[in-house]
């Protein structure tokens, strides 16, 4: 299967990659492993995931299509 | 998926004072509005490790932040009564002194009005995907963060 | 008797919000200020024992109005970390749907501009001595009161 | 000694003097008292004084030539 990834921020300074494919089954916390692995400077940003434009609260199983915001703390206003 | 009239809050560039003043023309027909509170957010010319921002670089998600604000703009309707709410937030670059987000609340009496317009200001820093890159004046850069 | 710079803050009729724009504009070249607080009173067309206000008629004792609002504006940046304080309250015949009172507090971070402007409105409606007449569209009257 | 007297608002309305002569030594706590067997109507209102513009906290005493205002509750903003 295949998740679509937007990145923000300082998140899109540091992270390349569009998409992800893997055989595996896969959900939300697998991902941030996964992708911390690739982008060890994640692991010392505080950020959130939203699965389908909705605001990530808990672990979700993802599906293939699926697209996945990672998102540094926000800052407007 | 249940219909829903998303309304944009986004505006690209800096909120003029005009428009501000327009905005609060507008609400002159509404004879039941006894007090309109208004915050507006201005880019201040911060000094970070001895640079001076020269401006604020916005850009958002913005699908999620329109869904996270029409999920605040429901609830604040529903515990104040108010006569109207209006959100802008600027995208886009935003030069120090200008104003990038205008928010207006207007009620029968002062305090929904009042209450309501802080609320509004607090959880949209907090919870829409919004992100200010404050340029400094040499041209690099430092990702703000809300507090 | 010690010196003492008392500000105006009376003006005749209503304040338009074109004034309001104007006022948000001057601001622009205040680089420190992050967060501006605004609170504008609009004349309501209320119903008071079936007969409805057409315009409130406001009157003051000026000179002690002003050595009132000379102690809170004291007061107020002696407690808040504010950059601007600026209030402005109408006399004369004020329409409904017209603004009669405009208070606009500036600070670098949110917090004391919003909390500011807040008690400035609650303390200047306790504490000047303005008076509005609610004029009914029978030319009746009945005098305001400040709850 | 001569008490100027100021009046505004509803007040103004019930209230007709400017000027008030007396030669016994006189006190805010007097002057109410007086104006309100001149004018009944001023009991059944919340009413405050200002002294030469200052807004009276407590009993004060009066001087010829001073200005006292009558002010009724306070509907400004």
């Amino acid at each position: 299967m295949e998740i679509n990834i937007l990145s923000f921020g300082k998140i899109a300074e540091i992270m390349t990659i569009t998409s992800l494919k893997t055989d595996e089954p896969m959900d939300t916390d697998g991902l941030k492993l996964q992708l911390e692995e690739s982008y060890p400077a994640l692991k010392t940003i505080k950020y959130k995931l939203a699965l389908n434009k909705q605001i990530v609260q808990q672990n979700r199983k993802l599906l293939s299509g699926d697209v996945v915001a990672i998102m540094p703390p926000f800052s407007g206003g | 998926m249940k219909e829903k009239n998303i309304k944009n809050i986004f505006v690209d560039g800096p909120i003029s004072p005009a428009f501000i003043g327009g905005s609060i023309a507008k609400h002159s027909a509404k004879k039941e509005i006894g007090g309109h509170s208004i915050f507006l957010g201005q880019v201040r010319a911060d000094e970070i490790d001895g640079k001076r921002v020269s401006a604020i670089d916005y850009t958002a998600y913005q699908e999620t932040a329109l869904e996270q604000m029409h999920a605040i703009r429901a609830e604040i309707f529903e515990k104040y009564n108010l006569t109207c709410m209006h959100v802008y937030q600027s995208l886009g670059t935003i030069k120090t002194g200008e104003i990038c987000l205008f928010v207006f609340t207007s009620s029968a009496h002062r305090k929904p009005a009042i209450m309501a317009c802080e609320e509004i200001v607090e959880r949209l820093k907090a919870e829409l995907p919004v992100w200010g890159r404050e340029i400094f004046e040499d041209g690099t850069h430092h990702w703000k963060e809300n507090i």
